[in-house]
């Protein structure tokens, strides 16, 4: 007999019978308690000439079966009239409670399937992250309730699902990091957007998306342009917004989407 | 109010708590106007909208009393592509066998779980506790006073569930012994994925 | 590629990057069948579509290069029915994440707390000042001399604390994170050195 499953692929003795009464086709509701030990023993002396280590609860199992193999091979003793003989198991009825503790095992596993199938239905929903709506909250202490308030699972939650959260936009920016800085195709975009507006525009309306790499690129593109003389920038007073306009140059400008990568 | 404003109120409303949800008792205090079963009718509408219509990427999911806006299953293929989501690891099955346990036995203890699993289950609990799936909701009586488990309200979240009338009855598992093989076949399946000649 | 795919997944990215918006370019990365005029085209008649609907509650607002699904502006009055609405948990995510940040890492700054959230965080600071869960505890060396943050008496009280040590420990919380990362994440690494400073 060939043993291909690996004993980690058991959740316990009681996963790993029903594995066997699956595998030898045997009726759950009449199992020969002399082949099934049989056959748990194989698998357990297998795992052990691989020197697996068995958890103590496969052990215990296998004692079990063998106590109760031994016991249904040895003839019922004769009971002494009017006197119950409480030390005497009767095998019989460890067999009826084996076989009812599978059956019972086996309903939690099916119902962990199920559980497992709803799991993955869920789990393929994504969901943004609840907007940010303090701007809209009282800040009034009134408004915080004794009954009711947060609690440190709370906390713990909204701190775990940061982290959850952080790394959902880490790995974003990084790759936005790790690509060629775009120079020559933002200054396209500078360029078309000043001749759409068709008026100087503030370079908070260049470049409103508040990513570092983003305004980096951008500031090096308006650079680049000024040096061409396609733009202007002005500034009336120290601190000021600076805006920009077309400038002398703007009807030459042609950048290649490649060129000034850095 | 006419439908068409309560439905874009409620949409609204869905957008902006996106994860967490909105339960229907929450969009009646900003509706004080319509009665919940409006709401529900509205949103059961919304709902259906969503699902037929082929060019919307939303859907509407349920929790228990709430609502959230989430995308449909197929597009997670395409948010993968966005950004590494984090894929939150599948429960083990370990945890699966305790939760489930739980949910149908629901206050036990953890000896009566070893009992049915016929393995430590320490392990299983505290991932559950952890995960919110789970909690202490009581001691059991007597002297050792056991701690007794029951299931959160993130346990419905969490398989998408309204109520726990929405998991198969235990005895109608067993009923049916050629459905019960089949699921089995699954465990089966699972098993040969670890196979590895000896 | 059907346009009314087009349309759905970039529905789906619009509503997962919720006030964050996506660029045109990051639509196209996960869309490389489509050309920019096809993504551009998708999202203008998205746009009119949400517009145009009376019964949506939502829209789409342009910025240089990309696109941000939000809610009309009609929406605005009922959000902030719903905030004021006391919840189970009356404290919001952005409050609680910024809380927690400060009970672990004081004393901390309000640019150190943005680092690690990712987003600004003035508003949760100055609920969280308001309702007397923390308070400045200092100013920062140097130039800037910004101000830090450690968390009040009115913190332990309000989550049942009596000292710090009562706090899950940091490792706790993330093991489960680590659990559920460890065999999936390429990035695993890069998000060890986000948590390291924590």
């Amino acid at each position: 007999m060939e043993y291909k499953v690996k004993i980690d692929a058991f959740e316990g003795p009681l996963d790993l019978l029903l594995h066997l009464i699956k595998k030898f086709e045997i009726d759950i509701y009449d199992i020969p308690v002399a082949e099934i030990t049989d056959q748990y023993l194989d698998f357990i002396h297998h795992m052990q000439k691989l020197e697996l280590n068995i958890a103590s609860e496969y052990l215990l199992m296998a004692a079990t079966l063998i106590a109760m193999k031994s016991r249904m091979l040895l003839p019922r003793p004769e009971l002494s009239t009017g006197e119950e003989n409480d030390t005497y198991e009767d095998p019989e009825q460890a067999r009826e409670a084996l076989m009812q503790q599978l059956i019972d095992y086996r309903k939690f596993k099916d119902a962990a399937a199920t559980l497992k199938n709803n799991e993955q239905a869920r789990l393929q929903l994504f969901a943004k992250p609840a907007s940010d709506l303090t701007a809209y909250e009282h800040n009034d202490l009134k408004n915080m309730p004794l009954s009711g308030r947060a609690t440190v699972g709370d906390m713990v939650r909204a701190f775990q699902r940061l982290l959850l959260r952080v790394k959902l936009e880490k790995p974003l920016n990084t790759k936005i990091d790790r690509q060629i800085l775009p120079i020559g195709q933002q200054m396209t975009s500078v360029m078309q957007k000043l001749k759409t507006a068709d008026h100087a525009l503030s370079f908070k309306n260049i470049c409103p998306y508040p990513d570092r790499t983003h305004l980096i690129v951008t500031f090096l593109a308006l650079l680049e342009l000024m040096k061409m003389n396609a733009i202007v920038c002005l500034q009336k007073d120290n601190f000021d917004d600076i805006l920009i306009n077309l400038g002398e140059g703007a009807d030459h400008f042609e950048a290649g989407e490649n060129s000034f990568n850095y | 109010m006419k439908p068409e404003k309560i439905r874009s109120i409620i949409e609204g409303l869905l957008y902006l708590t996106g994860e967490e949800g909105v339960l229907i008792e929450q969009i009646n205090k900003v509706l004080p106007e319509c009665t919940p079963q409006e709401i529900i009718h509205s949103v059961t509408r919304m709902k259906q909208e969503y699902e037929a219509n082929e060019s919307s990427g939303l859907m509407i999911a349920d929790f228990p009393n709430g609502y959230r806006l989430t995308t449909k299953p197929f597009i997670a293929k395409y948010a993968e592509r966005f950004a590494v989501i984090p894929k939150a690891a599948p429960l083990s099955q370990a945890a699966l066998e305790t939760v489930a346990i739980i949910a149908y036995k629901q206050p036990v203890s953890r000896i009566a779980i070893e009992e049915i699993r016929g393995v430590k289950s320490e392990r299983a609990l505290q991932t559950l506790v952890v995960k919110g799936l789970i909690k202490e909701v009581g001691r059991a009586e007597g002297s050792g006073r056991a701690i007794l488990y029951g299931i959160t309200p993130v346990f419905f979240d969490y398989f998408g569930l309204h109520d726990l009338s929405e998991l198969p009855p235990l005895s109608e598992i067993m009923r049916d012994q050629n459905e019960q093989i089949d699921a089995y076949d699954l465990f089966y399946d699972q098993y040969k994925e670890t196979i590895k000649d000896l």
